[in-house]
């Protein structure tokens, strides 16, 4: 199969190409040098043409996920679409379910998603959820940070041990990378209590957070994962909590990148950068967050924007969901998973004369304006925490646009004057800057960035055409066009296939799950075992030889080898 | 004599045990049978006796049997086709039928229990 | 003014999904528009012109438009669903969700009406003189608000779950309620003149008076001594305690 | 001989998988570890042999090829305005993914047994989520274990066990010495004999008596009456402060709750009382689902179509609501004009009314034994065992997904390849 793309305005930022006329050739899912005249052409028109985009952090699949649809038939009914000949049935709006996922990120020119938070237990229901939705590459990241295991590991500061404990947990479960959330806090949530600090010590195990996050980072790197420690934050949803996410940012420092990448994300930031003591000072602190990223070298985050209207939270931070369904007297659903991390789902409408949500909705926007580098800073809602995914062209309008930002700060709480900056910044992205947050960015986050996130030879052929001509348009003025556009693409190629035209979705082929296959010294993984033996003997409810996610539940693997680098290289 | 008792059905182990062999004597033996405390099962007669137990919404005949953890006028029947002859159909508005806490009548009776068979061909 | 009568022509077993039957979507509509509009009998698509004997006379908005239905409609299920003016006048009996999401105008049913009438109804009127079913004036699964105004009576009786998410409105039931009325009553106003058990639970605001007897009573109510409502004088309760409740519950 | 370790157990929610299966010959000889329920259902029973039909629901049936059953069954339901298709719970998901896919194909109405057992729960999720946890969570931590309206001992044997009772953990070192187990009934059921404490209820007054313990638990003691619901104020008082004071408080509820008068408020009730009591200590609630795999279907219809049962995909897209959609809501109403029931036996755990229309259509039968819905089925199609003779996906009653094991090699397809056929054959009925 070949297909030619012609006449595109490309922005292609890894490849810094920006806004020229330049043809993409594309041969058996692959992006090429040339094709044959045998390939279909598609022309472009001098029409926007960018990498289809990357989701480095989303929650699309899962027992927390699917336990939002259980708890939520209202939003399920809120987005219901019937089926065609070629799509199955579509519902829900902040909680869609398996088939609305995977077309509506397609519809958008989303190609690859993240999953960004499943324990090793559940991994299984996780797997189950991903092999059904459709068209899009995907992946999950695993959570490490609340484990048994490695709080023992980490205790004995035996790194070879937790390493072989990552390599194993990454199989077991069949995920792509290192989530951390907060980190000892799930342990003790347990017993209904949590954290307060990087330096508290987790009751039994005689670890800190901090310990556990260092630790991490540092097996991270001996594995050469393509991916850094991804970390949600202790403190997330107290206010003042900036502080404890700049001293969570400093830890990065201790440790150095084993390839080029950060060594730290810290992820949804909207929900970590918060001043203030209490819910009366509350305030943002994302400019010191910019202003941390503006001179520091291996962190990397993203937004978490906060979107007005329904959306659904949902975590692995137990405490934080359950002091959310207190505040806000919704339904709730935790899901403590034993041994490994804690879980909550709470429900939350956000209103634009709620100062609270006037506050935060600033507060992703001036993270992603006040910090130079858009490679440091991704953009997401944290789907559907800040709010669903579809809402991306929002963001990015209003990233494009200070005009946008303008008219939707007249309609806000006036908090937003006080206890933001986001009045004052005047600051307006371009394609470029936007295919970096959308794209390139995530893709080299999530250490994919050889076939992800770009339109170089040997790329996956994962690309959107979006009905925008960049040269006859003015993203600030006419920032309703840019939304427009954006919501749904004139093309989406998924592997070669154009599987969106006109916004509609022509093909559902199925995408590839992403794993990371991590070696490590059989001595390390034999001793690391004799201990996760005993847990098993002991402690868990199920059976060792019936933990491990099958073969039969990734019948499209993409597996990304890894492992110790040798000490000479490291 | 005529016993008023509030009705609730529910699972038991020997229910359980046959019930993917439903046309067993064993499963009849175990579900087709109602549970009163040995007050109760004294006011009518004696365990093992045949009862015909008796509601809004059917009546069917089962064996007596004591349970002594049951409250007086409380008559459990385990789940199956016996119970379900009694049993309130009412959803309620929201999916589910009344299987527990319908007012019933049991008497002492002579007619036969019926198979699980017999039972369901009364429905054609 | 538009008068549009509708007579059944045939016995109809499987529920027909008919959210067409309203104002809304007669207005200005001709006899043969009105014939041809959709409707669903199971997973059969249908016109409300196969199922009814449709007679049109008259042409007006939707404010001018009443509907005339005469006949059993108790499998026709959402007659009037989110109707915003108008009249709808059934004489004999309806089927689920009569008069859902209404806004405005006014249904009167001279029958029964099956559950889920003036499922979460904003404005209007809702006349009832048969009994009502389950989940009179109530909301959807998971929602935290049904009813939110609008007006609710029923001549006969109403089954469990009346009114429960109330946030606004009124329902008046002049026979017996089911159990839990007003569950979670946020701001509605419920009046039983007959009997009912277990009434006001989790109620945050909003009033229950109870005309009748109240078989069971929940243990979460403060007694506030005696209060005259129109010149009668209630028993008065204020909760439900455990969520710091503001409702008021008045038991003759 | 064959030995296999590790197997799951396909009968109740507690799906134990530590059984140790002895095969011989494509047999099984032995099971060691299970419980009586498990052990009956994997030792096996007498099956349905063949394929088959019957002209009428008064005639005798005739063995007949799996080609005829099939093309009967899809003629069946294609001609069908309100086809029901029910019960699932005795399946493994691959097969509810293929049971959902002939809905939508079909227009069909969608349930599963769940809707005489725990749907209820499901419904009180919708209003108030559900503070829950794994089993392994109890096992190693909780100290108070409360069981509402539910019998372990007949229904669950091995729950006590393995999760919660007897179970040693972490920070539970001592077992059942080191636990308080509370049971709260309106009978004095074998696992109340072996509680701590037995508070008895008089029937139908759980909710009165939940709505008590959340006033004392929030400090308004003086509006609850001296008695409520057959309880002492005291022993309410005692319990609530039993159940503040604990470190770790684990309750499961069962059918008492969900099948008892206010059904689903029950357990919405009870939900409020947890996340309450969670202001004081850890407290969760999980349901003690019946079938092994009930809660997979739960899951796999909540992330298919958004809704967790009882889906009516009459108009093309997905539509929910108990009461209305539920299995016994549409036969009790003669609105089902045929049905397919697979992997749960309508005919036996359906009130009266509703078998009586069951036994007035069309019936379609996909299991493998001969059960009471056979009985008024038109169409017999017995299929291989999941879990025994068919491996795949099951989830625990605590949400846990776990992969069944094959033991022997089946003798009948499985309900994957009827279900496939009976859809390619509709869609060639239908034109597609």
């Amino acid at each position: 199969m070949e297909l030619l793309i012609k006449n595109g305005s490309v922005y292609d930022p890894s490849n810094g190409i920006k806004g020229d006329k330049t043809d993409i050739s594309i041969k058996d899912g692959k992006i090429v040098e040339k094709v044959s005249s045998n390939a279909s052409v598609i022309d472009a028109g001098g029409r926007l043409v960018m990498p289809g985009g990357v989701d480095a952090h989303s929650h699309i699949a899962g027992a927390k996920v699917n336990m939002g649809r259980i708890m939520r038939p209202e939003d399920t009914r809120a987005g219901i679409k019937p089926r065609t000949k070629i799509t199955r049935p579509c519902t829900g709006y902040t909680v869609p379910n398996v088939y609305a996922m995977g077309y509506r990120y397609a519809q958008m020119g989303y190609t690859t998603v993240f999953e960004a938070a499943q324990a090793i237990m559940k991994a299984r229901h996780t797997h189950e959820e991903l092999e059904e939705i459709p068209i899009i590459d995907k992946g999950a990241l695993t959570l490490f940070g609340s484990n048994w295991p490695t709080m023992d590991f980490v205790r004995e500061k035996n790194m070879d041990k937790l390493a072989a404990y990552v390599a194993w947990g990454l199989l077991a479960s069949r995920g792509f990378g290192i989530k951390c959330v907060n980190p000892g806090g799930g342990e003790m949530w347990g017993f209904g209590k949590n954290v307060t600090g990087l330096d508290d010590v987790v009751p039994n195990f005689d670890v800190t957070p901090k310990d556990i996050i260092v630790s991490l980072m540092k097996v991270n790197e001996m594995l050469g994962l393509p991916h850094s420690v991804h970390l949600h934050c202790n403190n997330l949803g107290k206010p003042g909590n900036y502080k404890t996410t700049l001293a969570s940012m400093e830890l990065a420092k201790q440790v150095k990148p084993s390839k080029d990448r950060q060594v730290l994300h810290v992820t949804h930031v909207t929900f970590n950068c918060w001043g203030g003591t209490n819910w009366g000072d509350f305030e943002s602190k994302a400019d010191e967050i910019a202003n941390y990223l503006n001179n520091s070298e291996n962190i990397t985050t993203d937004m978490g924007q906060l979107i007005f209207g329904s959306a659904t939270t949902m975590t692995a931070d137990g405490p934080v969901q359950y002091a959310n369904a207190k505040l806000l007297h919704a339904k709730w659903a935790n899901g403590d998973v034993e041994l490994e991390d804690a879980s909550g789902v709470v429900p939350i409408f956000y209103a634009k004369q709620v100062s609270i949500h006037a506050i935060m909705w600033a507060m992703g926007l001036e993270l992603a304006l006040l910090t130079k580098d858009p490679y440091k800073v991704l953009l997401t809602t944290d789907h559907p925490n800040g709010g669903p995914f579809v809402n991306y062209p929002e963001v990015i309008a209003l990233l494009m646009s200070n005009k946008k930002r303008q008219e939707e700060i007249k309609t806000l709480h006036e908090a937003v004057h006080k206890r933001t900056k986001i009045p004052g910044i005047e600051r307006e992205l371009d394609f470029n800057d936007i295919a970096i947050m959308t794209r390139a960015g995530h893709a080299k986050v999530l250490g994919l960035l050889d076939t992800k996130g770009h339109l170089g030879v040997g790329a996956d052929a994962d690309i959107a055409i979006y009905d925008i001509k960049p040269d006859q348009i003015d993203p600030s003025v006419e920032h309703a066009k840019i939304k427009s556009a954006f919501q749904s693409a004139a093309y989406t190629i998924k592997g070669g296939e154009v599987v969106v035209k006109d916004g509609q979705i022509t093909a559902t082929p199925m995408g590839r799950t992403y794993w990371v296959d991590a070696s490590v010294p059989d001595e390390h993984t034999e001793i690391m075992m004799k201990d996760i033996r005993m847990k098993f003997k002991n402690y868990y409810s199920i059976n060792l030889a019936n933990y491990m996610v099958q073969d039969e539940y990734l019948t499209h693997p993409k597996v990304v080898r890894a492992g110790v680098i040798p000490a000479e290289v490291s | 004599m005529t016993l008023k008792v509030t009705l609730i059905t529910g699972r038991t182990i020997n229910q359980g045990a046959t019930i993917e062999n439903k046309t067993s004597s064993d499963y009849m033996e175990a579900t087709a049978c109602c549970e009163l405390n040995s007050k109760d099962v004294a006011l009518l007669g004696k365990p093992g006796a045949n009862v015909r137990v008796k509601t809004k919404h059917g009546e069917v005949v089962v064996k007596l049997k004591e349970n002594n953890g049951n409250p007086d006028g409380l008559a459990f029947i385990p789940m199956g086709p016996w119970a379900n002859a009694v049993v309130d159909p009412d959803t309620k508005g929201c999916g589910m039928p009344g299987f527990k806490g319908i007012p019933a009548e049991i008497e002492v009776t002579n007619d036969k229990i019926l198979l699980m068979k017999e039972l369901i061909a009364r429905y054609k | 003014m538009q008068t549009v009568t509708l007579k059944p022509i045939k016995e109809i077993k499987i529920s027909v999904e008919a959210e067409n039957i309203s104002p809304d979507k007669f207005a200005g509509k001709t006899e043969k528009d009105i014939q041809s509009l959709e409707a669903w009998m199971g997973n059969q698509k249908t016109t409300l012109g196969e199922l009814f004997s449709v007679k049109a006379e008259g042409s007006g908005a939707a404010a001018d438009t009443k509907i005339v239905m005469d006949g059993n409609f108790s499998r026709i299920k959402r007659i009037g669903e989110g109707m915003t003016a108008g009249l709808i006048i059934i004489k004999g009996n309806v089927d689920m969700h009569l008069g859902a999401k209404m806004s405005g105008g006014k249904i009167s049913v001279t029958g029964n009406v099956d559950s889920w009438a003036g499922r979460e109804m904003k404005g209007g009127e809702l006349i009832i003189e048969g009994n009502a079913g389950y989940y009179l004036g109530a909301g959807y699964r998971g929602e935290t608000c049904g009813m939110r105004g609008g007006k609710i009576t029923v001549l006969g009786n109403a089954l469990d779950f009346l009114g429960e998410h109330m946030c606004g409105g009124e329902i008046i039931v002049k026979g017996n309620a089911g159990i839990l009325p007003g569950l979670s009553n946020n701001g509605g106003k419920i009046v039983i003149e007959g009997n009912t058990s277990r009434p006001g639970s989790e109620m945050s605001k909003g009033t229950i008076i109870i005309n009748g007897l109240v078989d069971e009573m929940m243990p979460v109510f403060k007694a506030e001594g005696t209060e005259a409502v129109d010149g009668v004088t209630y028993r008065k309760y204020t909760g439900d305690v455990i969520v710091n409740g503001k409702g008021v519950l008045y038991l003759k | 001989m064959a030995v296999i370790t590790d197997a799951l157990c396909p009968f109740c929610g507690c799906v134990c998988d530590d059984l140790t299966i002895v095969t011989e010959n494509n047999k099984i000889t032995e099971v060691k570890h299970a419980c009586k329920l498990g052990a009956a259902k994997i030792m096996g029973h007498h099956r349905i042999k063949a394929p088959m039909m019957r002209k009428d629901k008064h005639s005798e049936f005739k063995e007949v090829s799996y080609e005829e059953a099939i093309n009967e069954a899809a003629r069946i339901l294609s001609n069908s305005k309100r086809p029901l298709l029910y019960g699932w719970a005795s399946a493994v998901c691959e097969v509810h993914k293929k049971g959902i896919l002939l809905a939508e194909e079909l227009g069909a109405i969608i349930d599963n047994t769940a809707t005489v057992c725990h749907a209820p729960s499901t419904l009180a999720v919708h209003e108030k989520g559900l503070p829950s946890a794994t089993l392994g969570q109890i096992k190693n931590r909780a100290d108070v274990i409360v069981f509402w309206g539910s019998n372990p001992v007949h229904a669950h044997p091995r729950h006590m066990g393995r999760y919660s009772v007897f179970a040693k953990g972490l920070f539970s070192e001592k077992g059942r010495k080191g636990r308080k187990v509370i049971v709260l009934d309106v009978r004095k059921t074998e696992t109340a004999n072996m509680a701590d404490e037995f508070v008895q209820l008089e029937q139908g007054s759980d909710y009165l008596v939940v709505s008590a313990l959340r006033a004392i638990l929030s400090g308004h003691a003086d509006v609850v009456p001296e008695s409520v619901g057959g309880v002492s104020k005291d022993a309410l008082l005692k319990l609530v402060d039993t159940l503040k004071t604990g470190k770790f408080v684990g309750i499961f509820f069962g059918m008492g709750l969900t099948q008892s008068k206010s059904r689903y408020k029950n357990i919405d009730n009870a939900i409020s009382l947890v996340t309450e009591l969670n202001a004081f200590t850890k407290c969760v609630i999980t349901p003690m689902r019946g079938h092994y795999n009930v809660t997979g279907f739960g899951n796999v219809c909540a992330w298919e179509t958004g809704f967790a049962t009882a889906v009516d995909f009459s108009r093309g897209a997905p539509y929910y609501n108990p009461g209305e959609t539920a299995a016994n809501d549409v036969l009790i109403r003669k609105e089902t004009d045929a049905a397919m029931i697979i992997a749960g036996d309508a005919g036996a755990h359906f009130p009266a009314d509703s078998v009586r229309h069951l036994a007035r259509i069309p019936i379609i039968q996909i299991d493998p034994y001969w059960n009471a819905t056979t009985e008024v089925a038109n169409v017999v199609i017995p299929v291989a065992i999941c879990g025994v003779e068919v491996e795949g996906t099951a989830y625990r009653m605590d949400g846990v997904s776990l992969r069944m094991r094959k033991m022997i090699e089946p003798t009948h397809p499985p309900d994957t390849e009827i279900l496939e056929k009976i859809t390619e054959r509709v869609k060639v009925l239908r034109g597609e």
